[in-house]
């Protein structure tokens, strides 16, 4: 399967639209409503990294198919100023203080998968699969 | 049946009954289910989700408001989800740290703490206990020929800073020459250790005094730390054992002052870290005549006794919750 | 208005809208809530306590049932409400915590790692990266005469115990007699401290070596400490640089056997901990031959350059996650 | 004030005895209902405590006034074995692991006032009081 849509983030409302494309797909696979939420809250998490970070760039959602393993991909790109500490942004942090959000540490435990490549100056693509159950 | 299909029936069974009659006893279950939710790692926005579920079922003609007001809930809860899900991790690190930190205290425990010598003249007690798993004061006896050094040290800051520079303190009184049996000469050796090799934002306060029993003399000396008592038997009084000196590690060239004093049969000595005397309790710290009086009621006993007693009674006013490291010592002069 | 009855203004607020119109954007701001209540510490049975009060304004008519079936969640709810108070304790104690070993492991940096010493016939390159916050790897330099000797341990164990062993093990390097330059000796000795004052749990694996530029040779010996490498310039080769010997600690007795070999221009003797060779990667442990390789890759630049590359690429391999600590250092002959 | 009302903890079910009381009592004070969970949760945890590690005991629920600052105090007795090192249980421990329950820790987190005073072989008191706000 290869029917990607993707959302361009530039400002707080793209956020919301980035959810609503992400519940809808979520829906649509049959995910419950705990997941959909959870799903949209991941969403939310990287829109805002982009908005705030990054400035600009997108987050495309994706279904996946493995072997007749179903699931929900989102990847979230931009071109913003890279992650120099990739080890520090991972590390455990004190994420539900201080009105950070959940921080990328977060959407790692709210998915299934996560991974993360980032390169200074160029941009950082992050992608997180949840599973259905 | 899944555990999640189970989870969802007992909840469904136990929300039933609680419908049909509200008793105080489903509400206990309730409590329960939630504690097993809890062992099984379940979110609380399961915990939510398994309502709306359970809900569902049981009023199917819910209006739609109703329930679309449930989803807001869940919406809301999720964040809860993070922080819940933070705690399990924070929990297995915090636990890493502290068996890292237990073995850590014990290595600590039985490599720099010397044992309380024999010593005929002398009834010698020692009580040394960390606020935390790691000890910042540290106490040394050596024999040395017929003579006994003492000291007690405090390093300012707790924790494993402080671990790590008393094990520094440790191994340079180790590697000093033997003068060590003159009191202010250790400490002038030491101040140079302790300047070159400690952080300048770290500083050590010591006592060192040394017990010869051929003239039954007391040589001490002391670098900015807490004064002691000494016990006048004759007298059957308490003054304060003072020995100024400036705390290790401020200036290269600090010199330390001579002091002796001659103790008599039923005389003591009696050393202590700032953790004593800064005992704080609910109605703020305790004062130094406190102390004196705690000892002066065990002063009967064994010195270990004594010292096992004062701490316990100290400990107590504090509610358990040491704020410094606490380490008294007391020598009492028997023949 | 208290702050409590603003949140429940503010929530009535939002849900209002939601049932209006089942918005995306309400769901957001749902959202953006609960991040606001977890800011202001709120419980998440006062979320759901919230959520009640709302749904009663908003439907006085609700029915018993209803109503009741939300005490029973807010009972169960409460179970989370220790876990949360719980996560908010644990985070202070361990960002205290944190912030100790933060201190100690500065401490450790500035105290117990030595400088690269400038060495006129030698290029020298050096990292040491702790697996955690603290170092259970060690290196040491000291020139002595014209001669530079070179140490390299390991700790096994990592975290705050290895890191106050190491300390031991630099105050106990600091203290031995100047007959260091032999470094069989040299570990002879350091094995008697070791047995002597560490916990029997408690190994030391250890490189010495003594370069001497009159002879150009290089001195070494080894307590089963992984092997290093040698690059043979005029062959263009790698070889193992390997000493056979007990690890520290385990025997009061044991001996070490004495090395030695040429170094001409442009060869290199590359010293290391098992972390470097260790690294696991998503495919398993990497094997000598790839660090080897990594070393030739970038052999032509300095020294520190070297180490330096060959470290950001095994971190990268790892996912910038060491399982060990990593020691790496390169002494090349220059004239 | 002096109506102290006190349940024997001898078995599971008086717990639920001793919460019914707390309950009554936190209801007639004006305790709203997450208060009220609150206390019986405590109440709970006190006399399981009692159950499990002394044996029995009682659960006292007593209405307090202190210069008009009105509060509800629950004090639980025993004659158990008491605790050795109260310093260890009252560390927090991971106490929503393992199904220990929230231990004693939990109660203090979750009223407003703890005390505890224990003898070894004699018995243990432990007194927790929460405020009407
Ligand atoms: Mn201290
Ligand atoms: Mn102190
Ligand atoms: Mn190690
Ligand atoms: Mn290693």
């Amino acid at each position: 399967m290869d029917i990607q849509s993707c959302v361009e983030v530039r400002n707080e409302w793209d956020i919301v639209s980035a959810r609503q494309l992400g519940r809808n797909m979520a829906k649509e696979l049959g995910f419950g409503s705990v997941d959909q939420a959870r799903i949209t809250t991941a969403i939310s998490e990287l829109a805002r990294n982009i908005y705030l970070y990054a400035g600009r760039g997108k987050i495309c959602i994706e279904p996946i198919d493995q072997l007749g393993r179903k699931g929900l991909r989102i990847v979230a790109l931009d071109n913003g100023p890279g992650i120099r500490e990739i080890r520090k942004v991972m590390e455990d942090g004190y994420t539900t203080s201080g009105g950070l959000g959940a921080g990328l540490p977060g959407v790692k435990r709210l998915m299934d998968e996560f991974s993360i490549e980032s390169t200074v100056d160029v941009g950082t693509e992050i992608s997180a699969t949840k599973w259905l159950r | 049946m899944t555990a999640k299909d189970a989870l969802m029936e007992r909840y469904q069974d136990l929300l039933s009954v609680y419908l049909k009659a509200k008793t105080e006893t489903t509400l206990y279950k309730g409590q329960q289910f939630s504690r097993k939710l809890l062992e099984q790692q379940i979110s609380p926005e399961d915990l939510v989700s398994l309502h709306i579920q359970v809900m569902d079922q049981l009023f199917p003609d819910m209006s739609e408001e109703m329930r679309d007001s449930f989803d807001f809930l869940l919406e809301s809860m999720i964040g809860y989800g993070f922080a819940y899900r933070e705690h399990q991790s924070l929990r297995d690190k915090q636990q890493q740290l502290e068996s890292e930190i237990e073995v850590a205290a014990s290595m600590q425990q039985t490599l720099l703490l010397s044992d309380v010598p024999g010593f005929d003249q002398l009834d010698i007690g020692v009580v040394s206990v960390p606020a935390k798993k790691m000890n910042g004061d540290y106490y040394n006896f050596v024999k040395s020929g017929n003579s006994l050094s003492v000291a007690v040290a405090d390093i300012i800051g707790k924790g494993i800073p402080a671990a790590l520079c008393m094990s520094m303190i440790k191994y340079a009184m180790d590697s000093l020459p033997e003068e060590q049996m003159k009191p202010h000469l250790l400490l002038e050796n030491l101040n140079r250790v302790v300047e070159q090799n400690v952080h300048s934002n770290m500083f050590i306060t010591m006592f060192h005094g040394v017990y010869e029993p051929e003239s039954h003399k007391f040589y001490y000396a002391g670098a900015g730390h807490e004064p002691g008592f000494f016990y006048h038997a004759k007298e059957d009084e308490f003054h304060d054992l003072i020995a100024k000196g400036l705390v290790l590690g401020v200036s290269r060239t600090t010199t330390y002052h001579p002091y002796e004093k001659m103790i008599e049969v039923g005389d003591m000595v009696i050393l202590l870290s700032d953790g004593v005397t800064e005992c704080r309790t609910s109605k703020g710290f305790i004062e130094r005549e406190e102390v004196v009086a705690l000892i002066r009621k065990y002063m009967d006993l064994p010195s270990q006794k004594i010292v096992e007693n004062v701490f316990q009674e100290l400990d107590r006013l504090q509610g358990f919750e040491l704020r410094d490291d606490f380490t008294l010592i007391i020598l009492k002069r028997l023949v």
